[in-house]
């Protein structure tokens, strides 16, 4: 069962390197800057599952919580309002 | 010729580093200072997160000098940007979405840092990073709403104060006990909220002191005209 | 190899790409995006290899506090590199 | 037993839907459609994966439940700033026919 969680998440990380790498203009980067972050807050929860640590979740809610703290960010860069 | 010897030197660099990481017994059991530290930690600080026993306990002379350097580096980027004209952000509003859910999520931010660094001997984290969660929190608001504004005055308050009290509980340690740092209160059950000595004190002035000079730091960053 | 080590390998092969991708990158808006997104990985490695604390500190810093000082700091001198 | 079951399941349909996302991000044309590719595939995927780890171990719940109303509230919101700024910097969505971007003609009235 974990080997599929695992292929799964693998690829998904790929893909969004992938995009990362390729994108065309600076919004596509942060696109995938964003999927990252969100593919990684799910990843760390699962990975503490795997090793069976609660205080392991913490990490995963700070993550969570700040994340979009970035992006938003570099958004409102963008929007010439900082 | 440059080129050929920079790679002679990468070579010989690579070589040493490669020799030294081979030599590190990875996968062993713990042995010496760290196995030290494992075992005992509970029975002599009473906190069981052993980073932090170590962190605030064991090195705790370390982390005052840290949190000596954080403030002087606050200080310095304040002295180097500072303009008396500059008292305004040159922010745009945000849209409608992002004022309203910044309202909603900035206490929510700055009460995750609050248990961050009240549970520092619990869970993971601490001080430093419960601290950088609040300024990242007040940042939010910062860059949403162009009319928000900090207290100045109380935030070099609440520093001053916090790092008064981390050097007061240091004193207290030579005073009551044997030497800087010592701990003097009763550990209580290793496990519970309050438990391991000054160690949460400790962590709740440096929380208190880190957030104050993050908030000052990026309010002087943000409020200077280019 | 376990699903764990291919997990770190992949991790580190994108922590690579991503490092190098933000050290050639003549945009510093892009190169900000690609340490944020070395800090997002490497993160997940330190939690990964145990240290809760280490990784804590990686999110809480390194993800949402350097990416928006550099970006302020971008907004206030200039964005393309000569 | 059948929390075990409701768990795997919830777990299994949150990771194919965090590879949909990515896959979305990659294949689509335009930076609009890889943005609801990205959001909503992903978002629903971290949270049916994070509730089905506090499913999986009861006692996770309550700070399994606190981290998805935390990516519900805030994945959005970053998502929406980014589609704004994307569209006041000037790149033009993805159109077989020129005219149907009516979000360009509409004038955004600031508050206050």
């Amino acid at each position: 069962m974990i080997y599929i969680y695992a292929a799964f998440i693998i690829l998904a990380v790929f893909f969004a390197v992938l995009r990362g790498l390729l994108g065309p203009t600076t919004s596509d980067r942060v696109v995938a800057l964003d999927n990252l972050t969100t593919i990684s807050t799910a990843g760390l929860v699962l990975l503490g599952f795997v090793f069976q640590r609660f205080i392991y979740i913490d990490v995963s809610l700070i993550y969570g919580v700040l994340s979009f703290v970035g992006v938003l960010t570099i958004a409102r860069y963008l929007e010439g309002g900082l | 010729m440059r080129k050929v010897i920079a790679i002679l030197l990468l070579i010989i660099i690579g070589y040493y580093s490669i020799d030294t990481i081979l030599k590190i017994p990875f996968g062993e059991g713990v042995k010496g200072v760290g196995k030290h530290y494992l075992e005992s930690t509970i029975k002599e600080t009473g906190a069981v997160n052993s980073v932090t026993a170590i962190v605030v306990s064991y090195r705790g002379f370390d982390t005052l000098g840290e949190v000596t350097v954080l403030f002087l580096a606050a200080t310095g980027l304040g002295a180097i940007l500072y303009d008396k004209k500059g008292k305004k952000r040159s922010l745009q509003n945000a849209s409608l979405i992002v004022k309203t859910s910044s309202k909603i999520i900035y206490p929510l931010i700055a009460l995750l840092g609050a248990y961050v660094f009240v549970h520092g001997h619990l869970t993971p984290g601490g001080g430093f990073q419960g601290g950088a969660i609040i300024a990242t929190g007040v940042l939010l608001m910062f860059i949403s709403y162009r009319s928000f504004e900090t207290n100045h005055k109380a935030l070099s308050i609440i520093e001053s104060l916090a790092g008064m009290t981390f050097v007061t509980i240091g004193f207290a340690g030579l005073i009551y006990g044997t030497s800087f740092l010592q701990n003097i209160l009763p550990f209580g059950i290793p496990g519970e909220l309050f438990s391991a000595g000054i160690i949460p004190l400790i962590y709740v002035a440096v929380g208190f002191k880190v957030g104050a000079e993050l908030t000052a730091l990026l309010d002087n960053l943000l409020k200077t005209i280019k | 190899m376990s699903w764990l080590m291919i997990i770190v390998v992949v991790l580190s092969v994108v922590l690579i790409i991503a490092a190098l991708f933000a050290v050639y990158q003549k945009d510093l808006l892009l190169a900000v995006i690609g340490t944020s997104a070395v800090s997002v990985v490497l993160s997940v490695l330190f939690y990964i290899l145990q240290a809760p604390d280490v990784a804590l500190t990686e999110a809480a810093i390194g993800v949402a506090l350097t990416t928006i000082i550099f970006v302020i700091t971008i907004k206030k001198t200039k964005r393309f590199e000569e | 037993m059948i929390l075990n079951i409701l768990g795997n399941v919830l777990i299994t349909i949150g990771v194919i839907f965090l590879f949909l996302g990515a896959l979305g991000i990659f294949r689509m044309p335009d930076v609009y459609s890889r943005m609801q590719a990205g959001t909503k595939a992903t978002t629903l995927g971290a949270l049916s994966t994070v509730i089905g780890v506090g499913i999986l171990q009861p006692e996770w719940f309550w700070k399994t439940l606190l981290i998805a109303i935390f990516i519900a509230i805030s994945n959005p919101i970053s998502s929406h700033a980014l589609a704004r700024g994307s569209h006041k910097i000037g790149i033009k969505p993805f159109m077989k026919k020129e005219g149907l971007d009516s979000y360009e003609n509409v004038s955004i009235e600031e508050e206050k």
